[in-house]
């Protein structure tokens, strides 16, 4: 794994961030009225070939922080910018081209691929995207681990593992630099997780992408990140390498994080 | 393989991934959903509906040679019973009960129909705008939509009927007004859902315009919810203006129409004919619509289409 | 525009480092949620007269010439003044807001035909079709969501394939007919109910206190009028219910089966209670939230039939008086009607959504 | 004598004229103060067998084989009689505490409805038998948390208030269907806490259906690993973590971030 000891800044994305939040907030509105701030004031770089997991429990801000870097949620204040263009909230227009090279891969496999439509039609329309024509449907197919004939079938013949591996080839199909992965892991089997996982690291990592993951397992995190970011209540408590945080947690938050994992050690001992 | 190889029909589960088999409900549902589309009328009450409204398709397009008589000519002794010449007995001018009924259908058939059409058209259309682009757009149609909504639907299509002058041409203009709404609500909520629902998120991302993201990715996907209020909706616009016909605000006579017919017997009571069999008529084409609707509805809904054991582990 | 939803799940409260995330609202949330709905229904009833307005002055047929009849209206100088006394020589948004004020102060205009104004003859047919209207919505609520229960909790049997299809008939038909068959079978065969009308004509009204024979014989303490008025009640309710009770089968039944497969019914049947409680403390009670607001719209469907059976009945109710108002064209007479049965179809979705809140603990309480 | 002992037990369901087997020859103890941990991908037919024990099986299915609850045969017994021991006897604890109870009724009426019919205890003394026993389940303010509804409750407490009602009773045995699936990490430590403690106190055998293999090997004593319906593998915690036998189970413990599996 190419981990930097630095905490913090690790000398690559501070260089050059391909990707930086800075005192990034929003806040959504609540059903009964009233305001709920669920991101606040966070600062995060993301460098190049580089890939940051951001570990939070629900309700922390980590899926809302995704989908403001994707431009689908407005910020209520702080800049985000993607390559030195500012990240601009998604209208009815098409998204401008300089931010094309950020691609997310969702949550809910079953709701991630349109059900009317072929596999092959929905990865084309990815490939469209990507200038230098690095994939085409069936190599896309074989990267996931996937039969060729996939491509002429519908969503709905597939497992949730195999649906999260299309999304995982259509996000991958556009040629992102940034690739974000909203709690993709979520939704399959423990027995599943680690492996999408570290494909979804090796895919982008290949492809000279950086990735975002998100996810509430540390456990998966620390397998396949650079750095890991820990987020509680809105706020970013601690950054650093996976290393650090792991074996020399800083943030009490943290600390608890950490400690509640059960090892699978057979010792009958309940964590935390 | 390359892109431009020519499509196949969908292979299902035999595959050669050793994963294992799909579980999930919902997906079940929409999986059925397209196998089961065209068999859906294969329920009981569905085959019932086929078969009815079959016939009166056969009626309506058959009825100058299926008539007896001529529907306008007051050529016989009036309210006598039926049997014998006239089938079904004649009304208060002589005119053949059973010649007018077949020819009413002529009317009525293609009148709901057009006009559900119209209004399935229209409510989706504007529905799927409000849906997809928020904002004043929405609020403006939904709000002349609940402005409907606040009325009863007879008595909206009664007070503009009456506004328009009675005539098919205007009871029918009355019945678009009403059914619209409808429609609207239901595209706008599935486009809404379908709008955030994260295959449009993620086709979005990909740089789909919101304009091609709703024809292309969103439309498939709500067409056939609309299809199927759109069936079942054939049948209370026929209930609907046969209401206005009733209150003489529709068909004007001498026209045969069922609802007018109605009207004209109820104050009959020893010649019970006259309203009985106009009645059955309506009766029997609306429930024809609900009966298939319901089918089509059914084979639509997860829920049904889970099956027992599915849902657990 | 932002594509995504506001997805931040409210189920549950936040934990105490969580709680200076939350701006709290302004209101406490049934008030707030009370003031809303009284705001929207306002809205719509502003929007209700401005149809029945905009109707009145859309007639392609000139109202003048409706009022004054044939041969006024070729006298060009009576039309004239006749058309100032009207005010319709004014702009459109002046004459709505004469329009306005003249509602407001009661004034609904004059029957064409009749001459008597719309509102006094409004205010006197009301309570019978009001009678109706409970008879026939209580009628159809037991009924209706008796029968969903029981189709809903014997699903794809015999039972419930019946109930769907004599729910599917009930909205079949049309109502005026079954009015005229009940009417026909049941009096002029049967003779098992009482004739038209609310009472026999031999008997004289109680003395009027809410305008409902029933209540106002009761309360005069006639019961052998009571007994009359009630009889004469039966038949056009259980007419006019056949509808609403195939809508709220329907309804019921497909809430039912949502409920049905939810968690907490697993639960409560994991608990070992016996399957009466499960089915009306558990089940029914989570499947009554959407269908009181059926019950609202199953109201405007009785209004509907209402207009279309009362005549039928010679029930001297609003449905009667809109009938002969349609018939004759009597514009005044069915935007008044239309008017009043909008507002009254309003309150009641207010009230509706009021029970709403009322009966569901996530609107009362946070 | 084992709590409850399942012999070859077979549940197929058929939709149509396609019969699907959900469990087969599943054979597995429960034994009295020990937690028995049954691991499984979806579709492996833990759920069911949990089910199966409660007389809960789906609509349309066919029951076959042995479950011996301390003496008393529950396949084939009828719905009525079973229905006296569940809550009693056998209770359950499901996945989703959010969903689990009804968002209309408060949590002291949930708590109490099986146990005033089970044991006919007043409204009074059922109340504070709840308040007791959520206080025995580490709910703060018990007296308090009564009178609420579900929604005004975060996911690991309500799962407290769904064990406190589970035990209420005092039964013997408790089915617990992945209850910590849907909770945070940090929240699934104390449940996983809660359960020993229960299992260990009330002398329960605990059923703990669970995908999650950091679960039970904090918890479980013995685990039943299965899949397709099968029982793969049975064993104490310990050498089925760390030694597996079988090939699937072994796959499966590999397959996670940090498992240490000796060769």
């Amino acid at each position: 794994m190419t981990t930097t000891t630095t905490t913090e800044d690790s000398p690559r994305a501070s260089k050059d961030p391909l990707l930086e939040l800075d005192n990034v907030s929003c806040e959504y509105k609540l059903n009964g009225g009233g305001r709920f701030r669920a991101v606040s004031n966070v600062s995060l770089q993301l460098g190049h070939s580089e890939v940051l997991g951001l570990v939070g429990e629900s309700g922390c801000g980590k899926s809302t922080l995704a989908k403001l870097i994707c431009g689908l949620e407005k910020t209520a204040g702080g800049t985000i910018t993607f390559e030195s263009h500012p990240v601009k909230p998604l209208g009815l227009g098409r998204r401008p081209k300089n931010l094309l090279g950020v691609q997310m891969v969702f949550q809910n496999p079953y709701a991630s691929l349109n059900p009317r439509r072929r596999i092959r039609d929905q990865l084309t329309d990815a490939l469209t995207l990507d200038p230098k024509h690095n994939w085409t449907v069936e190599s896309l197919l074989e990267a996931v681990d996937l039969p060729v004939d996939a491509a002429q079938r519908f969503s709905h013949s597939f497992s949730g593992g195999q649906r999260q591996r299309i999304a995982i080839a259509r996000a991958l199909a556009a040629g992102p630099k940034v690739l974000v992965g909203d709690e993709p892991i979520a939704s399959l089997d423990a027995f599943l997780q680690a492996r999408i996982a570290r494909m979804m690291r090796d895919l982008a990592i290949d492809s000279g992408a950086s990735m975002i993951f998100i996810s509430h397992d540390l456990s998966v995190v620390r397998d396949i990140a650079d750095r890991v970011a820990v987020m509680e209540a809105g706020n970013i408590v601690e950054v650093g390498s996976t290393e650090q945080i792991w074996n020399d947690p800083q943030h009490p938050y943290t600390k608890k994080l950490l400690a509640a994992i059960p090892k699978v050690d057979g010792k009958g001992i309940i964590p935390g | 393989m390359s892109i431009g190889t020519p499509k196949q029909p969908p292979t299902n589960t035999t595959s050669a991934s050793a994963e294992v088999a799909d579980r999930n409900p919902v997906d079940r549902g929409v999986k059925r959903w397209q196998l089961r589309f065209p068999k859906a009328l294969r329920t009981p009450l569905g085959f019932i509906g086929a078969i009815i409204l079959s016939i009166w398709l056969i009626v309506a397009v058959f009825a100058p040679l299926l008539a007896p008589f001529n529907p306008l000519a007051q050529d016989f002794p009036r309210l006598s019973a039926p049997g014998g010449e006239n089938l079904l007995g004649t009304d208060t001018l002589g005119r053949d009960v059973l010649s007018r009924l077949i020819v009413a259908a002529r009317t009525t058939l293609p009148a709901a129909v057009f006009v559900v059409i119209c209004s399935a058209v229209l409510g989706s259309v504007l529905g799927a705008i409000a849906g997809y682009f928020g904002r004043a757009v929405d609020e403006i149609i939904m709000r002349i939509a609940d402005l409907v909504f606040a009325f009863p639907t007879i008595i909206l299509a009664m007070v503009i009927a009456a506004a328009l002058g009675p005539g098919l041409k205007n009871a029918i203009i009355a019945i678009l007004l009403v059914s619209w709404p409808s429609y609207a609500r239901v595209t706008r909520s599935l486009v809404m859902s379908a709008r955030n629902s994260e295959y449009v998120v993620a086709g979005r991302l990909l740089g789909f315009s919101a304009g091609k993201s709703l024809i292309r990715e969103i439309s498939p996907n709500v067409l056939s919810p609309v299809v199927v209020l759109a069936t079942l909706d054939v049948g209370s616009a026929i209930l609907t203006m046969a209401g206005l016909s009733f209150l003489s605000l529709g068909v004007v006579p001498p026209t045969p129409d069922w609802g007018a017919m109605i009207s004209e017997g109820v104050s009959q009571f020893a010649a019970w004919w006259i309203a009985f069999f106009p009645g059955l008529c309506i009766l029997t084409i609306v429930m024809a619509f609900n009966f298939i609707g319901d089918s089509l509805r059914d084979s639509l809904d997860p829920h049904t289409a889970q099956e027992v054991g599915e849902t657990t582990s | 525009m932002s594509v995504s939803t506001t997805d931040s799940s409210t189920a549950h409260p936040p934990s105490s480092d969580e709680a200076q995330r939350i701006k709290p609202p302004l209101l406490p949330p049934l008030l707030r949620y009370i003031l809303i709905r009284i705001g929207i229904s306002l809205i719509l009833i502003w929007g209700v007269t401005v149809v029945t307005f905009l109707m009145t002055n859309l007639v392609p047929t000139d109202p003048v010439a409706a009022i004054l009849g044939d041969r006024a209206a070729a006298d060009p100088e009576i039309v004239a003044a006749t058309r100032e006394r009207l005010g319709l020589d004014q702009p459109l948004i002046v004459q709505y807001f004469t329009y306005l004020s003249n509602l407001l102060q009661g004034d609904m205009g004059v029957s064409n035909q009749t001459r008597t104004p719309v509102l006094q003859s409004i205010g006197q047919v009301f309570p019978a079709s009001i009678e109706l209207g409970i008879g026939a919505i209580l009628i159809s609520v037991i009924i209706g969501l008796l029968l969903g229960l029981a189709s809903a909790l014997k699903q794809n049997t015999i039972l419930d394939h019946a109930i769907r299809a004599l729910s599917l008939i009930g909205i079949s038909a049309p109502t005026f007919w079954i009015a005229a068959v009940g009417y026909y079978v049941f009096f002029f065969k049967l003779r098992v109910v009482p004739g038209a009308g609310r009472l026999d004509p031999w008997i004289t009204p109680p003395p009027r206190v809410t305008g409902l024979y029933t209540v106002d014989s009761l309360l005069a303490g006639q019961m052998s009028t009571f007994i009359n008025a009630f009889g004469h009640l039966i038949l056009p309710s259980c007419v006019l219910a056949l509808f609403t009770i195939g809508l709220l089968t329907r309804f019921s039944r497909s809430s039912v089966l949502d409920i049905i497969r939810l968690d907490y019914v697993t639960a409560a049947r994991a608990k070992g209670l016996p399957a009466r409680t499960v089915v009306f403390k558990y089940i029914f009670r989570g499947a009554l939230v959407p269908i009181i607001t059926v019950v609202g719209l199953a109201f405007g469907s009785l209004l509907s039939g209402a207009v279309l059976t009362e005549t039928v009945f010679a029930w001297n109710g609003l449905g009667q008086y809109a009938f002969r108002g349609a018939t004759t064209l009597d514009l005044p007479v069915i935007m008044g009607v239309g008017l009043v049965i909008g507002i009254v179809y309003i309150i009641v979705n207010f009230i509706v959504d009021l029970i709403y809140g009322f009966v569901d603990p996530r609107v009362r309480v946070r | 004598m084992s709590m409850i002992s399942i012999n070859d037990l077979n549940l197929s369901v058929t939709t149509g004229k396609v019969e699907k087997h959900i469990l087969r020859n599943v054979s597995f103890d429960l034994e009295a103060g020990e937690i028995t941990g049954v691991a499984g991908a979806s579709g492996s037919g833990k759920t069911q067998t949990g089910l199966a024990i409660m007389g809960l099986s789906p609509a349309g299915a066919q029951l076959s084989g042995s479950i011996d609850f301390d003496g008393t045969e529950l396949v084939g017994m009828p719905a009525k009689v079973h229905n006296r021991l569940r809550g009693v006897q056998l209770s359950m604890v499901f996945q989703d505490p959010a969903s689990a109870f009804h968002p209309m009724l408060t949590i002291g009426d949930q708590m109490t409805d099986h146990y005033r019919h089970h044991t006919k205890a007043s409204k009074k003394d059922a109340i504070e038998r709840a308040v007791h026993i959520l206080e025995r389940t580490h709910v703060p303010h018990p007296d308090e948390a009564i009178g609420k509804y579900p929604h005004q409750f975060s996911g690991g407490q309500l799962q407290r208030i769904a064990f406190a009602s589970a035990i209420i009773c005092e039964p013997n045995v408790l089915i617990a269907d992945e209850p910590t699936t849907a909770l945070d990490v940090t929240v699934q430590a104390g449940i996983l806490r809660l359960l020993r403690e229960l299992c260990d106190d009330l002398n329960l055998a605990v059923l703990l259906v669970t995908h999650d293999f950091g679960v039970l090997s904090s918890v479980a004593d013995t685990i039943v690993v299965m899949k397709n319906g099968l029982v793969v593998e049975t064993g104490d915690r310990e050498p089925v973590i760390t030694a597996p036998k079988h090939e699937y189970t072994r796959s499966l413990i590999e397959s996670l971030p940090g498992a240490e599996v000796s060769r």
